[in-house]
């Protein structure tokens, strides 16, 4: 299966691709994505003295503590001022720092609207938004500090870059890649141990999607851990013969358009997953492209424009429907449309 | 003219299917919650009475934060000899048994990651079993993370969460009281002092001060300590009683872990005129219990089992 | 024509619907949606003792001023502070009140999306927030006063309802309906003086589109002041022999799907009108809906994601491809697609 | 270490098409605006000299506003002595034909509405022709009616016109330049006063005291008129000094109209050290033409063309 080295996820798996039952979670452990995000910090502190991050009185829980121990002098602590830390990071950028600034994405998206419209968007400012505590996986804290708006608030501002990685490594090397292009940019990231399962040589590039798994029968294009997800659920339909591609669309802006209009046409049937309202997100994106190039039936997995609550991060993700078996079901309704 | 009108309280909109969370039996046993008897709010509590009731709210908070396994119990903890006063020193109107009567003060919890002591303050009082303490933060309970007014749960006037948004919401209760309604009744809200670094907080000082609203009084738990560190090390906040003064609001500073201050405190806010009143009170995050006593790192975390035997101990 | 009689709106053009030239701009003159909200609060005012306004210190431009003058003691200056604004307006909400806070729409969905999200949407609370200088028509103060964003940023969140009339009567009515429903809204409405052309017996209902023209071969969904955009299109496109049902989509949310599903059956190529960035806002609702209803071509007219800037109302339309000729091209466009 | 490195000015994206606006020639030999000389920046400038560059200025601003037809007239005028000091007065440091001269001192627009004071600034100090002014709002202008960074104007460092969101971007810069690059530039920010009800500038006074950003001077344009009224009418502001400083910072009130006192002020926040400065600056909105002196009806109006013959002959 040519995409399985391309891709460079799945020889741990290599025994699905012919439809035999695998292991759920067959992956290199678990580790939250947050803590990918905290080592690309590291990782470009290293490489570049203009790189400066400002810390929203939360930095032990969106990793930015890893930068500010190994760099005091390039950390700021701006206290609790999501609105102005945005205003300060614009700033520095305009002097020619490279500011990340991270905190809760409820707060990263929703108390600094106005400023990443202005000062970051408009003013095509190098400012990096780091977005934790992504998704209903936060769990206990309940639906206040649950981020499952960003991805349509971020996305409709011109100029930005939206990247949503699906595992550890990958948010660690988007952290860096977000680091080292020029322009206003916000990386989403989570609270809670997902599965780990891409790898050094698995490519990972702005603006382009990558094919983790192959298949005609649908696609399901999928963004931060649900991408794992949906590959659970494909590896289970292949022992149903079912063949289904899945898509790590791991930057929502600018969109791999060609991907998602290769998927339509190919396999006839989408299912979108996200850990994000299915309003406006991912699957308004994927469904706005298929409308202008290649209608096609599309199911949304996403959280159905409700608010979330407290609860166990995994028992949560069972009743807002973000399970493999969701999509599964997703999936089979899709294939049911197809004309 | 008539009034468009509207249930608002309580909503129940926030139940994710029928499960409830049921209480661990054997504690609800063991802490004797079943036969408790719910506190009078009374101007003749003594102090001494108060400062018994505010120790048995920070018992409860450990109760509620070891069962739940996640939460905070620094702020709770060092702010819970304000909730007794408030609560039971007869600076609040309210009957627990109608919890929604009409003629109620408000107040409003602006840090609503110190739920844990405002759940015990209710429960204590009687507005809903001391039992339910035991299902803090799980599925479907009333008693969320960050207070959920979807939920219902008696007492909880408002949601919250998401800091500096709270004040806001009891100034424009406060406005609603004293410019539309005129009730005469009085609005309290609480602040954290990391939290005065968000800027809605300073637009509702001006809009309070504007309106010259002396029917809201604010609480600020000036305790020193936010997540990152000590408040001055994350943000510099000196002087809070300045900036407060600064902003046109009737200002007083005070041990907020001393009854007797405290009850003076609202007393002297109750009789000020055209001007809203700031409570500045020095706390110590974790009061109480000896080894989170002025410690920030205790800002979120729960006590372990062992940790909350020792609490208790401390608090017995 | 049935429709004509049920939306009501079209005698003075009945000649039109047989096909014939229609002399443009047949209305009952123009009118800038914002008098709409500014009447339509007093009318409120009037009828209920527990109304009130906040003033954002723009009160002449979003004709809170009418309200002011008529009821001074239930209008109460918040300076410019739209965050608290929003916030003052939640407890006065949760203490029985119907409050209104409106300012240019730019400020009223950017700078307080936090309390919106959780003060007002989360909270349930039944605040109603008038978002003015909708659009590129706000002309010369150019790209932060251009409010393009509003209707991705609203329609996220939950419990939200969002009304976008398309003139200045139907926002009046709009206005009036919005005070007596209860819950969190959103009511979007422009600067510049736009044709008026709903009649007093036009039904405006929250959540039902309105048919203004009927048509089988193409269905253009608008809504605000492109609706009369797309009349001009559709009545220009009849003397192409050319049949185009023209739909007033004033709530987007909720959203009538069922309208939507319908033209997407009946006419098989769907185009969209707003005065909004293209993405994630009307024509990416309506995407939603036929992707997981009934996939159909669709093309989008809107601002194509970029920001303004200063120039004539008028002017800036045309550049930003806001006006019939824009549309009709669209139309012609997804017709092509048609399968 | 090397730094990643891209380039930030000039920044041209906010052009659509290559259309350009075209200036009145008429108009631009009538104010002979071919033949202008710039004016030099130099501590040597005396008073009198800035006064009549500051007529200058107010000059040119009735000269842009009528043409263009809307835009912001009672702040600018208010204000044109502050900027004549900074720009003319030697305050600030900056190479009119080498804009982008990275060791330049920054200014930032906080009240992005008052462009119009700005651009005829930095025309008067050949930043760009004068002749430029006559384009204000028009289509594909450099001139916005609120600053656009993406026009590549020289002298414009950030958009701005959003109120509250300059200063904190003028903070940044000066965390910039005091902590990072040490590089001993300054920066300067201009608020007006109604924009000081906005939030964010309370945090920004927050963090620009918490790292005792000395190489930082924000002036407030205390005219005590914003649009809806009086300032103390719409949301009370008094003491505007008061509230900088219990925000610690160094602050100085003086009259906004008074080359001499502006001086002073200036001079004074060059020599602080540990803290920002904020300077309070008593201004009249439309200072200058006697119709519009001191009336908040003239925040955002135009003159027409009698008016603007008025204007221009009360500040020949
Ligand atoms: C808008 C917003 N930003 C960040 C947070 C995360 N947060 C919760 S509590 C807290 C610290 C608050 O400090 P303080 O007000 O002093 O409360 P204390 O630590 O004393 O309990 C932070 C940053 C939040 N809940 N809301
Ligand atoms: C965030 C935001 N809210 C509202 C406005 C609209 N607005 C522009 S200027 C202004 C009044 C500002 O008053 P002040 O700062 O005193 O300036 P002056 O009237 O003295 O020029 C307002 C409300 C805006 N530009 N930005
Ligand atoms: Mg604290
Ligand atoms: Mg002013």
């Amino acid at each position: 299966m040519e995409t399985t080295t391309k891709s460079g996820i799945l020889d741990n798996m290599t025994v699905a691709t012919n439809g035999a039952q695998i292991p759920a979670f067959v992956t290199n452990g678990k580790k939250a994505t947050r803590f990918g995000f905290g080592e690309g910090l590291v990782v470009l502190g290293e490489k570049y003295e203009n790189v400066v991050v400002l810390g929203g009185d939360i930095t032990g829980s969106v990793m930015t503590s890893y930068f500010k121990d190994k760099f005091p002098d390039r950390f700021f602590s701006m206290g609790i001022t999501e609105a102005t830390a945005t205003l300060v990071a614009t700033g520095l950028a305009l002097s020619g720092m490279v500011p990340f600034f991270a905190t809760y994405g409820a707060f990263a998206s929703c108390r600094n609207t106005d400023m990443i419209r202005i000062s970051c968007a408009y003013n095509d400012a190098n400012v990096k938004i780091g977005g934790g505590h992504a998704g209903i996986s936060v769990g206990e804290d309940g639906a206040t500090h649950q981020a499952l708006e960003e991805m349509a608030i971020i996305r409709v501002l011109p100029n930005m870059t939206l990247v949503v990685p699906c595992d550890y490594l990958e948010t660690k090397k988007a952290t860096i890649a977000v680091g080292e292009m020029y322009g206003p940019a916000y990386i989403r990231f989570g609270r809670v141990d997902v599965p780990s399962f891409t790898r050094e040589d698995t490519p990972f590039v702005i603006g382009k999607a990558q094919i983790f798994k192959d298949g005609n029968d649908a696609a399901i294009i999928a963004c931060g851990p649900m991408v794992w997800e949906s590959l659970q659920a494909a590896y289970e339909l292949e022992n149903e013969g079912i063949h289904v591609r899945v898509i790590n669309m791991s930057t929502i802006k600018p969109l791999d358009r060609q991907t998602i209009i290769d998927a339509a046409k190919e396999c006839g049937a989408i299912v979108t997953a996200e850990e994000h309202q299915i309003t406006a997100g991912l699957g308004g994106a994927v469904a706005e492209v298929l409308a202008q190039e290649s209608p096609a039936p599309v199911e949304f997995v996403g959280v159905k424009d409700t608010f979330g609550g407290s609860g166990k991060a995994d028992e949560l993700m069972k009743i807002f429907g973000l399970t493999s078996s969701d999509i599964k079901a997703a999936v089979k309704r899709a294939m049911k449309r197809k004309r | 003219m008539p009034r468009f009108t509207h249930q608002i309280y309580p909503l129940e909109t926030g139940f994710h299917g029928p499960t409830r969370p049921i209480p661990n039996a054997d504690l609800v046993k063991q802490y004797e919650f079943d036969s408790f008897v719910p506190f009078k709010n009374s101007a003749d509590n003594s102090d001494q009475k108060l400062h018994e009731i505010a120790q048995q709210i920070r018992r409860d908070i450990i109760r509620e934060l070891v069962e739940a396994g996640s939460g905070h119990s620094g702020g709770p903890l060092g702010s819970a000899d304000i909730f007794a006063t408030l609560y039971f020193g007869g600076v609040m109107r309210y009957e627990a048994q109608n919890p929604w009567w009409p003629g109620r003060d408000r107040f409003i919890l602006s840090a609503g990651h110190m739920c844990p002591v405002l759940y015990a303050t209710l429960a204590n009082a009687g507005f809903f079993p001391k039992s339910e303490l035991l299902t803090l933060r799980k599925f479907n309970s009333r008693l969320q993370g960050h207070p959920g007014r979807d939920m219902g749960l008696p007492g909880i006037e408002s949601s919250t969460g998401s800091l500096g948004q709270g004040l806001g919401i009891a100034v424009g209760m406060a406005l609603a009281d004293k410019h539309v309604d005129k009730n005469g009744r009085r609005v309290f809200a609480l602040t954290g002092d990391g939290e005065l670094s968000e800027g809605e907080i300073w637009e509702a000082a001006l809009i309070a001060a504007h309106w010259e609203l002396d029917n809201f009084t604010m609480v600020v738990d000036r305790n020193y300590c936010q997540i990152d560190g000590r408040t001055e090390d994350v943000l510099k906040l000196d002087s809070v009683a300045d900036k407060f003064r600064a902003f046109n609001f009737h200002t007083i500073e005070c041990n907020g872990n001393d009854i007797s201050e405290l009850r003076a405190a609202f007393a002297e806010a109750k009789s000020v005129k055209g001007h809203p009143t700031c409570i500045v009170a020095k706390t110590f995050m974790g009061q109480g219990v000896s080894f989170m006593q002025d410690d920030y790192r205790w800002h979120g975390k729960p006590p372990n089992k062992e940790q909350a035997v020792e609490a208790l101990k401390d608090l017995a």
